[in-house]
């Protein structure tokens, strides 16, 4: 097992870190949800690459193919895209209402109008 | 973009191409990659698109809202419903094979049809709510 | 029909709820919910009684068999969460029709049913299920309607409230399907009996213990344990007073029945407890929570976030019972998860009655209320003091379990922490206690002020009554909550 | 009737004497011959249970199970029928009193105050009629809860205050000491039950037991032992016949009647007599029942003076209780009674007076005697009784007290009785030594101070004259409280 072979789970951690971070440190509410978005897809990326097989092709029944990826991987996280979109546009739309009733979507700026 | 010539006569050709590709996408997710779910998001593609050439108002005479929430909510029923009946035939929630009482591979594909049908109507309804309640958005600020 | 309840109780709200959608009339949407709700209740007491006679039962979705196709699986704490959260939902449904007009613009009120069987639905689901990714996609469907129903909200915080619920659950739910996906790596499997079958058979490694920590932190921020709980005295403070009411008991109770599956049906007991050491983290967290919860509620002006606060303390109870890892613990536990959720369910609706009249709930302008709402104000009364745990209402009985539970482990210490704490329920319930019954009105509008109507008084009494009935005779609610603790014991061994 | 019905009947009659006070509320007339009647009422209901008792006719109601451990229910014995036989008693004397004196100082809310009364007795007669701690523990929470309304009955902001010190200690010691307490005993014993040898004996180990027991006469906060005793001077802002049941009978006896049932039935004497810790918390409750007696002689508020007494006097019952011998036991059980028409009395007067001459300091009492000279004869007879002196009947239990700590070789705290007696004489006697010797203040003349309404006087004058009668005819007390041992 060397670092090359874990390839994939570098490429789903180093995505991870960035999307959390970015969901952390910023203020302004839309980039919080890009950084929810980056992060939910390293989840996408790590449930795809697993249902990887080396040498195998996509799991459409073939008669030169006797080797498939694991097409449930797939399937889960079409579910899990669906719900992350779903979660976006729920986000991006409370954020449309935030900006009509404070006039901003910096976290700070709105904190100190409710103080 | 609505005076924009070109784009409105790409998109006029484009646009029902992109529902039959929608439809082929769903009719053959049986044997193929796709799907109720990819169906569904391509045929609002191709709705959003023509609502972004030739403007929210036009596209909102040719598929009100109202209609899109109905498409949103229909689907899930079409879904349900299937699986209802598969109980009213006497076998578990969404088993198929009780579709067709004579063939039950006939029932598996039957079943898997409609569910996804049902998928498609969802999945554009609501795709096509989300794209008309941020467009319209700005409307009502101003 | 019988042998289909199982995915009945998923499905009948789930469809009520394009259909409130589809007649787009408030009204009609109003009377599907109720009808949806009270159907699911009694579906749930018929698969309690069916659990109780037959034990574990097990409906295969599709017909396709486990651990292949998606397993339903309603055991005795499945069962019980289940009639908990159905009850709520039948009382709160009922409930929602007045309450909803005055708060809800017109337009949205069809809307707000939909969402609201939407939510039901996805929390039943979770209690279903017993397939792992089920869960997650329940949890899902569940969470996005609660927050749309927190930001139906009038005040505009409740926007906020729910944008940072969204982001905190969003993240929660990320970190289970993460946890999820390794233990599908590992075993090949997404079925909870089947993995609790594989977990142990697999070869020590370092990541199943990581996935564990996954699901454990992801559920736990959905259950709100301190300190992954900042997200929840707004949401709870700022939305309508029947989602309140509604998410208040049901939400967090099954993000902790959650909690149970993982540790106790999926990793196992000895697993979760002696080789990871849950308990050892759990219980230092629902210590924490209990004693600085109850400290923070006792300044709050504003009661709806009060008791969100005592909420708080109240989940670190349930957490508590838990973490001690012992028959009486766990029984304290679920008892207490239940006993909760009616007692806040009956506080939150009686809150919202006096939202109705008031629209404040500041402590400042329910002075003298016990004279204008009695009937409101009684039954706020009677849920304050199952809060505080009197004796004769459904607190005390679970927090009897859960001392007995601390004493047993020779925790006296928690145990005396437990009682102290509830002398600091003591102080904030008295707060309200003597504004209301022992202060003048102040408002200008006294004779505006009256009892709250009919439709929210009845759902409101129903639980405030529910909170004297299983203090009374708590032998329904103790057996169940012990035969379902001893299941989930017997789980690993 | 059968027996355990007639039980079942006792507490709830208080209950439903609430309601129909509720109902009635309109018509005042009718709503005080009504809380009258029901009082009278009850107490005949609890003479009859007299005489199945001696006949050793004892049986158990259990009248809900809560839980499978945990159950509802109602026993007699004689200790709690003592109790409730005079609890029951002095509500009717009380309740006529009550009359007189809300009328004459024309208070507000006395539906409120006339419901809350009775359902304090229902609690109290529930707490002695209790077959296990759980109920007991149950009822006493109850009694604390709806004494609030009455402590704070005059809705001002320092009767406000006094409410939260009063719910303040008595849920806090309660909530915090006694229930742990109580769910403790109940992980170590695996019951609650009151049995006459006790549940705790051998179940654990001295220390632990040790712990137990004082966390039992500090939980009982009722019972007033200091440091948690604030809340009787607090609660003296209530109206008089509040202060003259509640807090020197119902409530505080209800305190007082609880250690002698833990000591009695849960513990157990012997096992209670050999604890580690039973020693110096003697001597703790010793110090309560002399600096009680110091703090009352420095106040001049009648009824703050009046409560202090009463701290003091009830720590001689928790110091019976923990004597742990029977003649301490006999003294304590008998004291229960004594004290209560003796201190009724003195709140009586301090009543009465107050009503008649709105005075309510020491001070200002000179010469008063020569107006209201029944009053101040039934404060000197309630003295004598506090004192322990002949023809009182408090001479009767501090007689079998003293003998008490004798028999437990604590001839130290002999000392200590004598010495708390000697300052009850001063600090009590000082009252009517005033009232009749001092020549009045001059601002008084031609006030046209009279003695407080009749029906304040008739009261004063059944319970002076019960105290006289009890030392005359103590047999029943002492027949009573022999049965403790003999069942």
């Amino acid at each position: 097992m060397n670092a090359m072979g874990l390839l994939n789970y570098w490429f789903v951690i180093v995505l991870m870190m960035i999307g959390f971070y970015v969901l952390i440190a910023q203020g302004n509410l839309v980039k919080k949800i890009v950084g929810l978005n980056i992060f939910q897809t390293s989840v996408f990326v790590f449930y795809i690459s697993m249902g990887k097989i080396t040498g195998a092709t996509a799991p459409i029944l073939d008669s030169d193919w006797s080797v498939y990826s694991n097409p449930l991987p797939h399937v889960l996280i079409l579910t899990a895209i669906v719900v992350g979109v779903a979660t976006s546009a729920l986000g991006l739309s409370l954020t449309v209402r935030i900006h009509e009733a404070y006039g901003s979507v910096e976290e700070d700026e709105i904190n100190e109008m409710d103080e | 973009m609505e005076d924009n010539v070109i784009l409105r006569v790409a998109t006029k050709i484009l646009t029902p191409y992109i529902f039959l590709f929608a439809l082929y996408v769903q009719f053959h997710g049986d044997y193929g990659p796709g799907g109720g779910f990819q169906a569904g998001v391509i045929f609002a593609a191709g709705f959003v698109l023509y609502a972004l050439i030739y403007g929210l108002e036009t596209a909102r005479r040719v598929l009100p809202l109202k209609f899109a929430a109905l498409c949103g909510a229909l689907g899930v029923l079409i879904y349900g419903g299937v699986g209802i009946t598969t109980m009213m035939k006497g076998g578990e929630f969404l088993n198929y094979n009780y579709l067709d009482s004579h063939n039950a591979e006939h029932g598996q594909h039957l079943g898997i049809l409609l569910v996804e049908l049902g998928v498609l109507t969802t999945v554009f309804g609501v795709m096509v709510v989300i794209f008309y309640s941020f467009a319209g958005r700005r409307d009502i600020q101003s | 029909m019988m042998n289909h309840l199982p995915v009945l109780q998923v499905i009948i709200p789930l469809l009520a709820a394009p259909l409130c959608v589809i007649v787009r009339n408030g009204q009609i949407a109003g009377v599907i919910a109720v009808a949806s709700s009270w159907v699911s209740l009694w579906m749930a007491w018929k698969i309690f009684q069916l659990v109780q006679v037959a034990g574990t039962i097990s409906y295969n979705l599709g017909g396709w068999m486990a651990p292949i196709g998606i397993e339903y699986r309603i055991d005795t704490l499945a069962a019980f969460v289940l009639i908990l959260v159905t009850l709520v939902g039948a009382v709160v449904t009922p409930y929602a029709i007045t309450s909803v007009k005055k708060e809800i613009d017109e337009s949205k009120e069809a809307l707000f049913y939909a969402a609201f069987l939407l939510c039901l639905s996805g929390l039943l689901g979770i209690v279903v299920t017993g397939d792992i990714f089920n869960v997650f996609v329940f949890l899902e469907i569940s969470s996005l309607s609660a927050y749309a129903l927190i930001a139906l909200g009038k005040d505009r915080r409740a926007l906020i409230a729910a944008y940072q619920y969204l982001i905190m659950g969003s993240v929660g739910a990320t970190f289970i399907v993460i946890g999820i996906g390794m233990l599908y790596v590992m075993t090949g499997s997404l079925n909870m009996a089947d993995l609790a079958i594989l977990l142990p058979q697999l070869p020590s490694n370092r990541i199943i213990p990581v996935a564990f920590a996954f699901l454990t932190i992801g559920v736990c921020l959905k259950l709100a344990l301190f300190p992954l709980h900042v997200w929840l005295p707004n949401a709870y403070a700022y939305a309508p007073s029947a989602v309140t009411a509604f998410i208040a008991s049901t939400a967090t109770k099954v993000a902790i029945y959650m909690l149970l599956r993982i540790c106790f049906t999926i990793f196992g007991p000895d697993f979760s407890f002696v080789k990871m050491q849950l308990g050892a983290i759990l219980l230092p967290l629902s210590v924490i929570a209990i004693f600085s919860m109850s400290l923070v509620a006792i300044f709050q002006t504003n009661v709806k976030r009060m008791l969100a606060y005592s909420s708080l303390a109240q989940i670190g109870y349930i957490v508590l019972g838990i973490s001690l890892f012992t028959n009486t613990g766990l029984t304290a536990g679920i008892l207490h998860l239940f006993n909760h959720a009616v007692i806040k369910g009956s506080l939150f609706m009686a809150l919202g009655c006096v939202m109705y009249r008031l629209n404040s709930v500041d402590l400042e302008s329910m002075r003298g209320l016990g004279r204008k709402m009695p009937l409101t104000m009684g039954a706020f009364l009677v849920g304050g003091f199952s809060l505080i745990g009197v004796p004769f209402t459904a607190g005390f009985i679970s927090k009897w379990y859960l001392i007995q539970g601390a004493l047993e482990k020779g925790l006296w210490p928690v145990a005396l922490l437990v009682l102290m704490t509830s002398l600091m329920a003591v102080v904030y319930i008295w707060r309200v206690v003597e504004s209301v019954y022992f202060s003048e009105f102040n408002g200008s509008d006294a004779d505006e002020i009256t009892e709250a109507p009919l439709g929210l008084l009845l759902p409101t009494w129903v639980l405030a009554i529910l909170c004297l009935y299983f203090g009374v005779n708590g032998t329904f609610t103790a057996l169940a909550a012990s035969s379902a603790a001893a299941n989930l014991m017997g789980a690993g061994s | 009737m059968t027996y355990p019905q007639i039980l079942c009947l006792i507490v709830a009659i208080p209950f439903m004497g609430a309601g129909l006070i509720l109902l009635a509320g309109k018509y005042h007339n009718l709503r005080d011959t009504l809380s009258l009647l029901v009082a009278m009422v009850l107490c005949g209901t609890v003479y009859q249970l007299i005489e199945p008792l001696r006949q050793g006719n004892s049986t158990q109601v259990t009248l809900l199970e809560v839980t499978p451990s945990l159950s509802l229910g109602l026993s007699v014995e004689p200790l709690g029928l003592l109790f409730a036989l005079v609890a029951s008693f002095l509500w009717i004397v009380t309740g006529l009193y009550a009359i007189g004196y809300m009328r004459g100082h024309h208070e507000k809310n006395q539906t409120r105050f006339f419901a809350c009364f009775a359902i304090a007795i229902g609690g109290a007669m529930g707490v002695s009629f209790s077959s296990n701690l759980f109920t007991l523990f149950a009822f006493y929470e109850l009694l604390t809860l709806c004494t609030f309304p009455l402590v704070t009955h005059h809705g001002t902001d320092e009767a406000k205050k006094a409410g939260r010190i009063y719910l303040g200690i008595l849920l806090a010691t309660s909530v915090g000491l006694q229930l742990f307490a109580i769910i403790w005993t109940w992980n170590l014993a695996g019951t609650l039950d009151f049995r006459p040898d006790g549940i705790l004996a051998g179940t654990a180990s001295d220390r632990v037991l040790s712990i137990l027991i004082v966390l039992f006469v500090f939980g009982v906060g009722k019972a007033a032992v200091m440091p948690f005793h604030r809340w009787l001077p607090a609660a003296m802002v209530a109206p008089t016949p509040v202060s003259a049941l509640l807090h020197a009978v119902a409530v505080v006896k209800v305190g007082v009647f609880t250690i002698l049932k833990v000591a009695i039935y849960i513990f157990g004497l012997d096992t209670l007599a050999q604890l580690g810790s039973t020693p110096w918390l003697r001597w703790v409750v010793a110090a309560t029942i002399i600096l009680g007696s110091l703090v009352a002689f420095t106040k001049d508020n009648l009824k703050a003076r009046l409560a202090y007494s009463t701290i003091s006097q009830l720590s001689y019952i928790v110091l019976a209780a923990l004597l742990a011998n029977e003649f301490a036991i006999i003294g304590g059980g008998m004291h229960i009674a004594m004290h209560a028409f003796g201190k009724i009395t003195l709140f009586f007067a301090a009543g009465s007076v107050l009503v008649a001459s709105h005075k309510t300091n020491i001070s200002d009492m000179k010469g008063l005697g020569r107006r209201m000279p029944l009053t101040f004869a039934a404060f000197f007879v309630g003295s004598l009784s506090i004192i322990g002196v002949p023809p009182a009947g408090g001479a009767w239990s501090k007689w079998f007290l003293g003998l008490g700590t004798l028999e437990a070789g604590e001839q130290g705290l002999l000392a200590v009785l004598m010495v708390s007696s000697l300052l009850s004489l001063v600090y009590l006697l000082e009252v009517p030594i005033r009232a009749f010797f001092s020549p009045p203040e001059s601002d008084q003349e031609g006030t046209g101070i009279q003695e407080a309404p009749w029906p304040c006087l008739l009261a004063m004058g059944i319970s002076s004259g019960m105290t006289v009668g009890l030392f005359l005819f103590p047999d029943f007390l002492y027949e009573m409280m022999t049965m403790v041992f003999s069942t």
